[in-house]
């Protein structure tokens, strides 16, 4: 975050505009907005110097529901809005909204070159598997074999790591959260926000009414466990109550699941999460059931600058090299003649 | 490069035996490595610098490297000597400078009749014939007959020339342009000072190549005094231009320091957004190089995303513009119909070229009018504007800046390829030191609605960060003062009258329809618009001279159209709008004003010349009522 | 679903003491969860089978699902039932029957003076009353002064009609729809037996809901009979309706069918490449389960890709076909002018919805004429139609792949979100045994040519897989007949031309403009095309009745526009053309036959009124000359 | 390859069209061209069932070349048009070609979704590191610093792998290698063309014109001992001449180069290359100089079906559990009434 602003005591509810919220009942955004507030709230964010900018879905209903400034735009482009946004203002703190349909399939272009570019923007991605806004479609990371209303014999495509993706683009912060994780959800919202450059976000949401459930195999608390691997900097990629644990693959390059003895973790040769550590996080990124699903900070390794900041310092250092050069000036760095009466 | 102001233009230098002119059209024509528009550049500046009005144009390949000798790598340059203002290129050369068969072979159809060639023998080979696609040598076989012919040895000259100062054989050779150059100087009564000054600093690190190109352009000029060839020299006088300072200028430059000078009297910085495509990535390489002039650049991944980041960077307060060629701007009509719902300020500028589809990158065309103005989906009403010349492309951007802040609209600015890379002298504005336009954001708090409209009704521009007015905006429809989302159908009625009529009322705020030559009592009126100013002027010139009752008139803003059109247009007998295109112009002229506009279509990727015009003006006139 | 076939209209029940009528509009409106789409589509089966005429439309929420209770949240179903030939839906209720407060407070406005209102006094209570916005009970404050009022414990008598079926509390409640359709059936003298043979089909595993459901249909139907209040009943004769087997289809379902019948008769597989936008998705839906019958359907990541997939699918030799909506039309800008550059057969559906950008997906509109027609960089011609009516959108998707395949073409087919969701009774049409139209690939590799044009024009469609006839298609322009990319003047030109001439020849493929009603020496013709049919039409019958010389004309070819209209129009004292826009069939017609067609305009996102127009009607002729 | 025709026995010039070959004296897309005629010479393929789709740019002129049925599309789009091909004619044998700005720029989505879905496509990226056609901007595989007309001081944004792309897009057929490789080339072409699903190729191609030596790093003959690691699937991860290889990472998930003593590479612990480890591809993939940089088929593990036969397939089946439906019956699904005259 690049404002430099005495941080402000707003409690999360004053984040709230007065728009009425209409999402479905039930649904898991209301629980992501509830974290966004919360995220605010204990940044301390300066709702008027905070943009919030989405394309068009449910998920991208997102800006009206928040006290801040909001550009509520086309499907898919949020992320080149917001470069725009970044380019003209540095200091204002922007977040990107979208779905999976948003973000991964007609936005999966802006999406890779935001991140390989490098602004300094959270984008959150709300991930529920499924088109809801326009009624239940297959989205890019429905799972195969998934009925919907265009694929009445079942999804034949395999579906996208939002996570993956990321990575493979080049970004700098990569973190997977879940919609009713009401702890970890603001916390990661929180780091996201304080990296400096482009940070992804994927949160697994609940759509109730299209894909209810889709994520249930990771969320389910019952299983929860043995399905989510919490990630931690610095402490071991333990899962399963400390019973299992992520150690370096022997004979080939990779992970395997190590059970965990007695003799501890270490003794296990269990891995120690390295959020600066990119191999590490694109094998994190790729764990999907029945492997645990990684959840936390799978990356955070900030460029030395944003694009912005890149931007702008080239075209400070242009114009120290040419401290005279103005507009008059340079229409007369070609010859020029002049002509009297 | 140096500045040559106060070059203050010399009387002529003592007199020689030479015709005066009072207008030539020259064209240098060669492979692509030949140097044809360096060459061509300080042809015009020496043109400039002697008081001559003058009008450019470079044509280069569309490849990027045609293997040598080939038709489709020849690259020419042609300039427009006159005594007087001239509008265009000339519709053909008086003098064609051919340094290879290939550029015989390509502009032979374009020369006047008796038109003066030079060519080079040494390289009339078998080879180079065939490369060029000749089967017979043209010399031979009565090609060149109706043209003037002078064989010169162009290359061997040069090396002779050139030898003694240390350059190898192959860049002895490359000099040949700067031979041929001075003996056009020499042709045109023209001393060779200014580009002596330029070779001085372009070569200023490689004193052999500056001493072989010195050398190469000052036997080039001394070849006409001395060659037994007699060689036809001519004058042209000085043209009556308006005292003032000036330069050469083409399109994209003028388009470039258009744009910034308009943000400089908004007051705002610049946000250029764009994607690569021909002919338009001229402007992103220019407004690049002029960053510290207050623009920041940014090369997207797309059109789509272009457009949108410039939407982004009017929404944070800056001015949002994007560049882009007619498959590009198809790109942007999603992005563009958000703009004009969200109401903020926004520049497009769309050089078109020869469509449809990829058509032809290189060719130019006006057949992005429709698209322009009726291009997207739902009713979404812009400001559309388009750039007459060269020069003109200046005042026409800064126009587009100051219609899109002051009516909160994104504007369209229609440039083309011909009008992109021709150049003409241009007198440098005065720049006012204060800004002429300047933006004033809203920031009062008191019973601010982000919709609620002005006087002329305009929605106030509210940037991010300004306390206490945190509101959100959005493609969806709007409520006519909260603009929270909306779906009450009065509401929607309203909002779409509001957007109407705010457009529409942009009417107001620039000048009514007027005659550039002629009288409301003409019989027959020209309606132009872009870049066939120059032909159309000049068309209308010659046929008043003759005495015909023939006006003309140049739309700078398309839509809306100005006021007084219609009663003006109604005056005469018949309305002729010549365009680019199938008759895009004609048709938005009957659609709005119910006047039988007549087009005159030519889509060949070429402008018009002078004579079609003349022709059809001709014509009309004899079937005229 | 049960093939009703065959079950021939019986004659009316024996009399009893009801109202006949010559049409009623009937309006059921709820809570989103409270199954009105339902028991609408049931209402509108039973009164078909009646054998009145009917034109339906539901009215869904924008949100998915909007908090119970909330006006946001109201879903409604409308239906005209009528002894004649009716073509609307109906301009307002004679009967609403409102499910809760939200309903009320939504349709209110939308009442005939006059109508009956059906109520659920059980749920005005105050939390209700608060959801729904309202501050008074409008029972009490007078707010439904102007109708006639009753109030009926619908759920409480379901509740009490469906005790002892052994449902839950909630599942008893949720028959309330049933309950209410009874009602409204035995209003309208019709009896339950096709609901009950649906309700059986539909619960056939769920014995408790079916029992539940019954009942409560039951009790509705014979609360009529025995209530204490008299409800008014009424009777509508039987339309005079061509013979034939019949069935009700909207507009998508139409289109579907349409398509794989116009894939049928060309003898090609269709390829259906979309990307989901509302309200064109039920398109997508629609052909997806309709897969076995000749289409591969594929959902693309956006709308240039499912634009580019039905080219490539068109190219190698299906008939690729894309369907969306105003912002994802505006993104098929581009790959549309490659179509047109590379002349494929393509058709492109664009179900209109309310713009600009975003604007109000759920609401209809038709303005993106002017984007189907003029909307790409370029010249890039292309065939425009628009359907007239759900019934009509059958005719014209087959139209469609004629044209497309028949004249080597991209065609344009404009619906729009009130014709895709209305509905009306469909008399099944004949499918030919053979394909009616089939197409024939080149083969012959005598002479072969990819660009070479026969007689009307067209160029061959060589499919790659075929022997001896490989060739390379470009964007570029290219030569007029090998296909090799051209960058030659002329030949430019000539493209130019050729391609405008084969979309304009599309004219003499297409009936000559006729009138729908009226004589050509009429004072007042309205123009409409597109959904405005059914309330132009309608008004205009009316209008005559009065014994006014009105003639209707609707536009089902607008690009290139019928033969003989200019002169047809011409002979009207004014030209009126009503559309949902700001007037842009109305600038089409002005700019082709400079005939002063005056716009008639309407943009809340709903369709035309017959009142609004005969008023209009009224208008014009009492100005006229 | 899905078509089952007897191979042809052309020779690769018979694969040339008639078209006059326009690009640059010099150019590396010269040796592409004759590599790919030499894979389908190869290859046997019959000209009259092969397609070359391409975009737009000096690589997109590709098809223009070649005795085939070409289309020569616009910019961005060839893999979706490809994919309409295919799903009209899954008989024939599709190629797709474009440049890095075509493919990587402006095309990114649609080759992440092409690579997702798995057409039977053979999908060539001729990248030059520059947009060559519109005469010579940064484009997105463009080094950070380059000069060019749109970067005057530098390129800002980091460089997009098109292999590390195509590997998190769920690609099945990833490959690198160079213009002038005029062996290892047309090898891979003709193992990309053999693979059933959706194979990308990364060609490193030079143009001499606005990006000479853009790739000389890696591929100078002088260094490419060290600079190349040539993969081959089954054989030890070496380079430089065998003196050195690739070893599982001690520590941490990820791979570390060993030298190689006496004792040969086993006993350096060098990793054997497994062309369906997708883990070790997606860490090959990431390779960049001053490592070596892999050359070859990274990964080669084909789904069990492609797209347009997983949608086949589907229908094939609809239409057995329905096989008395046609469209006269469709219509009739709803009910329906007669009317007697
Ligand atoms: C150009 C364009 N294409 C399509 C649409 C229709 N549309 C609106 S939202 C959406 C996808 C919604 O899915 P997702 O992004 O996953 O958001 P969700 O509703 O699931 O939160 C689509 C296809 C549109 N508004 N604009
Ligand atoms: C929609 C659109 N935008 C831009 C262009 C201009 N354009 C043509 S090719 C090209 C990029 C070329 O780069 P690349 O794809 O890397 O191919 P190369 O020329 O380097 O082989 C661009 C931007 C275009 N033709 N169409
Ligand atoms: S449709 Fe799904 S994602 Fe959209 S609001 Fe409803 S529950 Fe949420
Ligand atoms: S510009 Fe570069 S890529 Fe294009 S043809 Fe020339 S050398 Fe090849
Ligand atoms: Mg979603
Ligand atoms: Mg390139």
């Amino acid at each position: 975050m690049s404002a430099i602003h005495a941080p402000l005591r707003l409690e999360p509810k004053d984040y709230a505009s007065d728009q009425e919220v209409r999402w479905c009942p039930g649904c898991g955004d209301y629980a992501i907005l509830k974290a966004v507030e919360k995220a605010l709230s204990e940044l301390g964010a300066d709702p008027d110097r905070t943009v919030f900018v989405s394309g068009i879905g449910c998920a991208a209903r997102f800006p009206h529901y928040l006290a801040t400034y909001g550009f509520h735009g086309i499907h898919g482009r949020a992320p080149a809005i917001a470069t725009g946004i970044k380019l003209a203002r540095p200091d204002l703190d922007v977040w990107v909204v979208g779905g999976d349909g948003d973000m991964l399939a007609i936005g999966t272009n802006h999406l890779v070159h935001a991140l390989r570019r490098d602004p300094d923007l959270v984008i959150l991605i709300l991930n529920n598997a499924i088109y809801g806004l326009t009624k239940g479609q297959a989205s890019p990371t429905t799972p195969i074999g998934t009925r919907t209303p265009t694929t009445p014999s079942g999804v034949v495509e395999r579906p996208l790591s939002a996570c993956e993706i990321a990575l493979a683009a080049g970004a700098r912060f990569v973190a997977r959260s879940v919609d009713v994780h009401q702890k970890h959800l603001p916390e990661i919202l929180v780091r996201a926000r304080r990296h400096e450059g482009a940070a992804m976000v994927e949160i697994l949401q609940n759509c109730v009414i299209y894909a209810d459930g889709a994520w249930a195999a990771i969320t389910d608390k019952a299983h929860a466990a043995e399905t989510q691997l919490l990630l931690r900097h610095g402490e071991p990629l333990l899962f399963a109550e400390g019973r299992k644990g992520l150690a370096p693959a022997r004979y080939r390059a990779g992970l395997r699941i190590v059970e965990v003895g007695p003799e501890g973790w270490q003794a296990a040769g269990v891995l120690v999460h390295d959020e600066r550590d990119r191999t590490l996080a694109t094998l994190l990124a790729a764990l999907a059931p029945p492997l645990p699903v990684a959840l936390g900070v799978l990356y955070a390794d900030p460029a030395p600058t944003t694009f912005e900041r890149a931007v702008h310092a080239q075209i400070e250092a242009e114009r120290t090299r040419a401290p005279a050069l103005d507009l008059a000036a340079a229409i007369r760095r070609a010859p020029t003649w002049t002509v009297s009466d | 490069m140096r500045d040559l102001e106060g070059a203050h233009v010399a009387a002529g230098s003592p007199p020689r035996p030479r015709t005066p002119r009072s207008s030539v059209v020259v064209r240098l024509s060669g492979d692509s490595g030949d140097g044809i528009q360096v060459a061509g550049g300080q042809l015009a500046l020496a043109t400039a610098l002697s008081g001559a009005d003058l009008e450019t144009f470079p044509d280069f390949p569309a490849e990027i490297r045609a293997p040598a000798g080939t038709t489709f790598g020849v690259s020419s340059f042609q300039i427009h000597i006159a005594d007087h203002r001239v509008h265009t290129v000339g519709d053909r050369p008086d003098l064609l400078v051919a340094l290879n068969p290939a550029a015989l072979k390509v502009n032979l159809p374009d020369l006047r009749p008796g038109a003066l060639v030079i060519l080079d023998p040494g390289t009339f080979k078998k080879r180079e014939l065939e490369r060029a696609g000749f089967t017979c040598d043209p010399r031979a076989d009565g090609t060149l007959g109706p043209f003037r012919v002078l064989e010169i040895p162009i290359e061997e000259l040069t090396r002779k020339a050139t030898a003694g100062t240390g350059v190898s054989a192959r860049d002895a050779g490359r000099a040949k342009n700067f031979w041929a150059l001075g003996l056009v100087l020499w042709m045109h009564d023209r001393d060779t000072r200014s580009v002596e000054a330029w070779l001085a600093r372009r070569f200023s690190n490689e004193p052999a190549l500056l001493a072989a190109n010195r050398a190469a352009l000052a036997a080039g000029h001394s070849y006409g005094e001395v060659s037994e060839l007699s060689i036809p020299a001519f004058t042209v006088g000085r043209a009556r231009l308006e005292p003032g300072t000036y330069r050469t200028v083409n399109g994209l430059e003028a388009l470039a320091f258009g744009l910034l000078a308009g943000g400089r009297d908004a007051g705002l910085e610049l946000v250029y957004c764009s994607y690569p495509i021909t002919p338009a990535s001229g402007l992103l390489h220019q407004l690049a190089n002029l960053r510290p002039l207050g623009v920041t650049t940014f090369q997207a991944e797309d059109e789509i995303a272009a457009i949108s980041a410039a939407i982004g960077a009017s929404y944070a307060g800056a001015l949002g513009v994007t560049g882009t060629s007619g498959p590009g701007m198809a790109l942007k009509t999603e992005a563009l119909g958000l703009a004009a719902a969200v109401e903020l300020p926004l520049v497009v500028i769309d050089v078109q070229r020869a469509g449809p589809s990829t058509g032809m990158p290189t060719k130019t065309e006006q057949s992005d009018l429709f698209q322009a103005v009726f291009g997207r989906n739902g009713e979404a009403p812009l400001v559309v504007l388009a750039a007459a010349t060269p020069a003109d492309a200046f005042a026409v951007a800064r126009e587009a800046v100051r219609l899109a802040v002051h009516h909160m609209t994104p504007v369209v600015l229609l440039a083309d390829g011909f009008l992109a890379n021709a150049a003409e002298p241009w007198r440098i504005p005065e720049l006012s030191p204060e800004p002429a336009f300047p933006v004033r954001f809203h920031t009062n708090r008191e019973g601010f609605r982000p919709y609620r409209r002005d006087g002329r009704g305009v929605r106030p521009w509210v940037v991010p960060g300004t306390p206490g007015l945190a509101h959100r905006i959005s493609g969806l429809e709007r409520d006519f003062e909260t603009g929270a989302i909306s779906y009450d159908p009065t509401n929607h009625a309203r909002m779409t009258a509001a957007r109407r009529a705010k457009i529409l009322a942009v009417a107001d705020d620039v000048p009514p329809a007027a005659l550039e030559q002629g009288e409301p009592d003409d019989r027959l009126v020209l309606v132009g618009w872009g870049s066939t100013y120059g032909a159309i002027a000049d068309a209308v010139a010659a046929a008043r001279a003759r005495g015909r009752a023939v006006a003309h008139l140049h739309l700078r803003h398309l839509w809306p159209l100005p006021r007084g059109l219609g009663p003006l247009l109604a005056g005469f007998d018949r309305v002729l709008v010549p365009e680019m295109n199938t008759g895009q112009l004609a048709a938005l002229l009957r659609a709005e004003l119910l006047v039988p506009a007549e087009p005159l279509t030519k889509v060949t990727g070429r402008p018009f010349t002078v004579e079609e015009l003349s022709r059809a003006i001709e014509a009309r006139l004899e079937e005229a009522p």
